[in-house]
């Protein structure tokens, strides 16, 4: 049998392709020479490849990120690390005023290829501070690539694409996804301008739609149905939010006549709505079978009680009921 | 330029007893007091996550207790105190309530955030320590905003904004600096340096090893002091205070000092460098409270049985605390939705 | 006959309301001692009520705004004024990580009842940099409420009521209204959490919904639309975006069938795209007439020369074209 | 503490001849063209707002020309710049490109941005100016960026990092010195301190009127100059541009200078304060032109007459490239979806 490597293992093997065949790429981030910081993802790259290209940094988010948009400017792939979403959030500026919107402002005489790695670490009791993930405001940004690999095969393909891309791109992995383990093949260099929302299970009663983590959940859900109550979905991983290919999936609920969309993070203005309201738009209303439902984080900071995280989080359990709903 | 620490930088020196001439002995003592209440709390903590009693992460200051009561003794109730992500120091300095805080950690409803904040965001606001949070340089400016609020009350009250070495590397830090400088607000700025930023050394991060060079491009008055003498540090803040609150000026007080455990639990964290390794035997030298009851039973104002004494009485409250904390209950459920707005 | 306001002298007489009449009430902001920098929306203001209260302030958006919030911790009722909302992205820890977050985190202990007042200036070829509104980010946020105030009347009330609600207010004006007239009757004191979208024409045909200056657009297409189309629309102003109360638009689509939403923004993860989904999701989906329709930014940056412009920004005749096309 | 600029900050001073011993005629000449150049380029755009010509917002360097054609004198095309909102001058200073200048400000394709910037994003990225965008502070860290680029290139290239007095109060500004320290970044970092931010005086902003404390705190080597002052201003660039590129550490250099222009637009914005109104009479006095000229002539470098052909042949560039903007053709309405992506 093939061995099988993790998501945190994918992403550990992008860095060394990188490294290794890409000169124009270094990568600046907190807690890199660290022995703990950005768990195995990163695990001994600056003793292989060079602290000079493995570089630590100081709690400076705004002026690391800034930095690496300049180095991209001037024709390196870099990238930044973030280690939490929130700590990036300083350095929204640099991401969305500046990177997103260099090769627009100065009319395609430039560009901005810096990758944002944003690492989403949540739950353990970390609280509202410790917690965010804010996706959804990446994806209303044009100019921003936004990509969110669920499989240990996208982490590390998607975030080699994400790299060598000429756009600035959020690359944003889930903690909760490190352990998840896949037989990968050889790595698959793809240009991310052609990757779109990937059918992972195919079927006929419903079409539910997850990105990151909530596709784990989606995925168990859609196995469950089809296990004991004979409910096939079309299951979809969006993959990339920014731009955003909805093309089969309007097709697949054309087919299905319902939505099952879930989605790590709060409702209002979320890409769980927006796939909603882009399927809505576009594929004749009168396909509609049942209303379309969206699974969300309650429309609250998060707590840090194990009893009312335990509350907050997506639960497959509320995917299954959605679909059981939707198709009775 | 490039100035840099000396000794104080070096842990192999002030080991010794303190200077604790012109001090008030009561105030000392219950500093004293205060500080091994602390010590021991946190050391509870550390057990307790080993144990695996605690999840939510906590930043302990054991080795750094000096800092905080000093500066509490020097406050009062409506003076407004913000921490950061390593407060239950500053929060049990402030009135050394244990109960909420064990109960915080655990994630219990008696605890000082109702469950709602763990270690991270603590908060004790009838006693004036308004909020502790755990983005680093966050509170900086939020206390100058509670220097501005004093300012326009009119009554001498200050603020006071805790954080590290590494938070000087935030833009909000110098922005804060800036903006209290220029608009004479009564803040004080208390940087506890302990020469670490998680696993990186402040001299892999900045061009020098003192951060008191940025009050002082801020035309800020400053002092560096040990953060590890109660006796110089008191004196420092005495004075640090009263003149703030005199002159509606900031004032920053560096004091140098030394985490013993690590960054984020338990574990002393002795695998980010060897230097750490060698400079934790010294620096535990240096200890504070040691340091400070060696001076008072040389003073022949505090006894060897009064430290044993002292000692046992805070086991105890110690162990009833957290005895009462296990079996206190976690929120409802509902409670998720019912503080999110007014 | 009665003496019109403008919307901006609505915003200066909230704010000689409010420093007139409440001592826990102050601001703070850029150009707050200037002749011309924020309209004439707060002019010798400083003079009539002193600089103590009327504070200018160091280019130092982050900080600026976290003394906002540690004032507002102390008890004030302060108001932090970005004059432009690409300034103040800086600051979008204190608003979103601190402020929003206070109450929840420390388990209702305390609050932190800022006002963030951010004001959308675009156009003018002023280009990406100084044209972004970005309401749908913060609409995305538990624990910020968010206010758009489209005519005189609300952007005088409701940023009394921002200023004095007991939560942090994100209150957007937009200078593209401040010429805006009406008759204003007295000072009406109005709870924000009592707040929701105000129907401001009635119709059987269509549900048109907008916010901010596109209300502006909407309400003359619907004018145009009853006059020259005899088309009716029951046209809605949303006013508070966060937390959105859907309920009667709701109710009127279930009656017309037909729902055409602009915004002034981008598309995806947009505040358009969430009326429609909240919509497919609520209302029995047997009820569409036709599909829900959003009429919202290119998805790219602003340009800066006029003709780019002018294809960039909304225009009442898509509303109606949209409208129509829906109808037919 | 509280050290201040002196005779530097009060227009009244420096008002005569340059002290121009010791470098090259030919350059100096070659920079005195430069500015009449940015000189008379600024005028016709403010003429041309006035006329309705011109919407997009312009901030204009007039009074301010010598930086920047300092700085530029001491560069390769390698090196890489960065300009902020009033970069008109830095973005002449480089190429003297005017054509494609006048076109971009109107919204052309033939402008050096294709028409999507106007004034106030601009790039000569074939020259080495890499950019210049408006959100204050925001090409200090991009600058900084480029200096770790230029580090990682080894071939002795540098970074340059213009931006404002008012730029300092920005965290990003800070947060960047110390990374350029820290890391050892070769980055020339300018600042054109003309004591305003828009309306407000330095001294209504900051602790001090001299920014270069901050390069002070940092460790970074600075020095402070008469901005107006072409002579001084190479002088200092000429040993910090060498030091920078063999010892691959940061400079700040603080210009002290004065715009003549109002903050935004043509007008002298001399609503905003009695001092202004008073001091600009006197800044006028303190020109970099007819200070450099004066110093040419009286070294029999340069005539009247030179000038008078300078100042005629300028002109006419001006006229040719104006009447060549207004011609050329706006930007495809396609073209605003073409440019976001790859
Ligand atoms: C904005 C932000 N960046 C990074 C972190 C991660 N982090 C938490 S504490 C810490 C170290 C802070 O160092 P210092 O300010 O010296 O405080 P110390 O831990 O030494 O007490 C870091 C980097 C964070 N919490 N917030
Ligand atoms: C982040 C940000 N805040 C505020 C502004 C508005 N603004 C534009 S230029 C300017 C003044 C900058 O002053 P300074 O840096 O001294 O440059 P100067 O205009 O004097 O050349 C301000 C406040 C902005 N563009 N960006
Ligand atoms: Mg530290
Ligand atoms: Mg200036």
């Amino acid at each position: 049998m093939e061995k099988k490597t993790t998501y945190a293992q994918g992403i550990l093997e992008a860095f060394e392709y990188l490294l290794g065949n890409h000169p124009e790429f270094f990568v600046i981030g907190q807690g890199l020479w660290s022995p703990w910081y950005v768990g195995s993802t990163m695990k001994d790259l600056d003793i292989k490849f060079g602290k000079e290209r493995v570089i630590d940094c100081p709690i400076s988010e705004l002026a690391t990120t800034g930095a690496t948009v300049g180095a991209a400017i001037c024709g390196y792939k870099p990238m930044i690390v973030h280690p939490r979403v929130d700590f990036m959030l300083l350095a929204v500026d640099q991401i969305v005023t500046q990177a997103a919107k260099w090769r627009h402002m100065f009319g395609g005489n430039a560009q901005a290829p810096a990758t944002f790695r944003a690492i989403i670490n949540r739950g353990g009791e970390q609280g509202a501070q410790h917690s965010q993930s804010l996706h959804s405001w990446f994806a209303h940004i044009p100019g921003l690539r936004v990509v969110m690999p669920y499989t240990a095969k996208d982490a590390r393909d998607l975030m080699i694409s994400s790299v060598l891309c000429n756009d600035p791109v959020m690359f944003m992995d889930d903690r909760w996804l490190y352990e998840k383990e896949e037989i990968l093949g050889d790595i698959e260099l793809i240009d991310l301008r052609t990757v779109k929302p990937q059918r992972i299970h195919e079927g006929s009663d419903v079409t539910i739609v997850g990105a990151s983590y909530a596709s784990m959940l989606c995925e168990q859900a859609s196995d469950e149905l089809r296990e004991k109550q004979g409910i096939t979905a079309d299951f979809f991983d969006l993959r990339v939010l920014n731009p955003l290919n909805l093309d089969e999936i309007i097709e697949s609920v054309t087919k299905t006549g319902r939505l099952v969309v879930a989605d790590g993070d709060w409702s209002t203005c979320g890409i769980a709505g927006e796939v909603i309201a882009a399927v809505a738009e576009k594929m004749s209303f009168s396909q509609w079978k049942s209303n379309p439902v969206r699974i969300t984080l309650p429309d609250a900071p998060a707590p840090t009680s194990k009893n009312l995280e335990a509350a907050y989080y997506l639960k497959k359990e509320q995917i299954i009921s959605a679909v059981i709903n939707s198709v009775k | 330029m490039n100035e840099r620490l000396g000794d104080l930088a070096d842990p192999s020196k002030f080991q010794g007893p303190l200077d604790i001439s012109g001090l008030e002995t009561s105030d000392l003592i219950h500093q004293l007091r205060k500080m091994v209440v602390i010590r021991k709390s946190e050391e509870k903590i550390a057990d307790k996550i080993i144990d695996g009693a605690i999840q939510c992460p906590c930043h302990l200051a054991i080795g750094q207790e000096a800092v905080a009561t000093a500066v509490a003794s020097c406050l009062r109730k409506t003076d407004r105190v913000f921490g950061a992500h390593r407060s239950h120091s500053h929060f049990l300095a402030i009135n050394e309530d244990i109960d909420s805080l064990f109960a915080e950690v655990l994630g219990k409803y008696d605890g000082c955030s109702h469950g709602m904040g763990g270690s991270m965001h603590i908060i004790d606001a009838k006693n004036g320590f308004l909020g502790s949070v755990p983005i680093v340089g966050a509170t900086i400016p939020i206390a100058t905003g509670a220097g501005l609020a004093a300012k326009l009350d009119k009554k001498g009250d200050i603020a006071v904004s805790y954080f590290g070495d590494g938070a000087c590397e935030e833009g909000s830090f110098h922005e804060s600096l800036n903006f209290a400088s220029a608009h004479n607000l009564p803040v004080l700025f208390v940087c506890e340096n302990n020469l670490f930023s998680s696993h990186l050394h402040i001299d892999l991060r900045q061009p020098s090893n003192t951060v008191a060079r940025f009050a002082q491009a801020h035309n800020i008055d400053h002092q560096v002091v040990d953060g590890n003498d109660v006796a110089a540090l008191s004196k420092a803040l005495q004075t640090a205070v009263k003149h703030i609150r005199e002159t509606s000026r900031p004032f920053f007080l560096e004091a140098i000092t030394y985490r013993w455990r690590g960054h984020v639990g338990p574990s002393e964290d002795t695998d980010v460098g060897v230097k750490r390794t060698h400079d934790l035997v010294e620096w535990k030298k240096r200890d504070p409270i040691a340091r400070l009851f060696h001076s008072l039973k040389d003073a022949n104002a505090f006894t060897d049985a009064d430290f044993e004494i002292l000692k046992k009485d805070t086991d105890q409250k110690i162990k009833a605390a957290w005895e009462k904390a296990e079996l206190a209950d976690f929120p409802k459920e509902q409670f998720l939705l019912d503080v999110v707005y007014s």
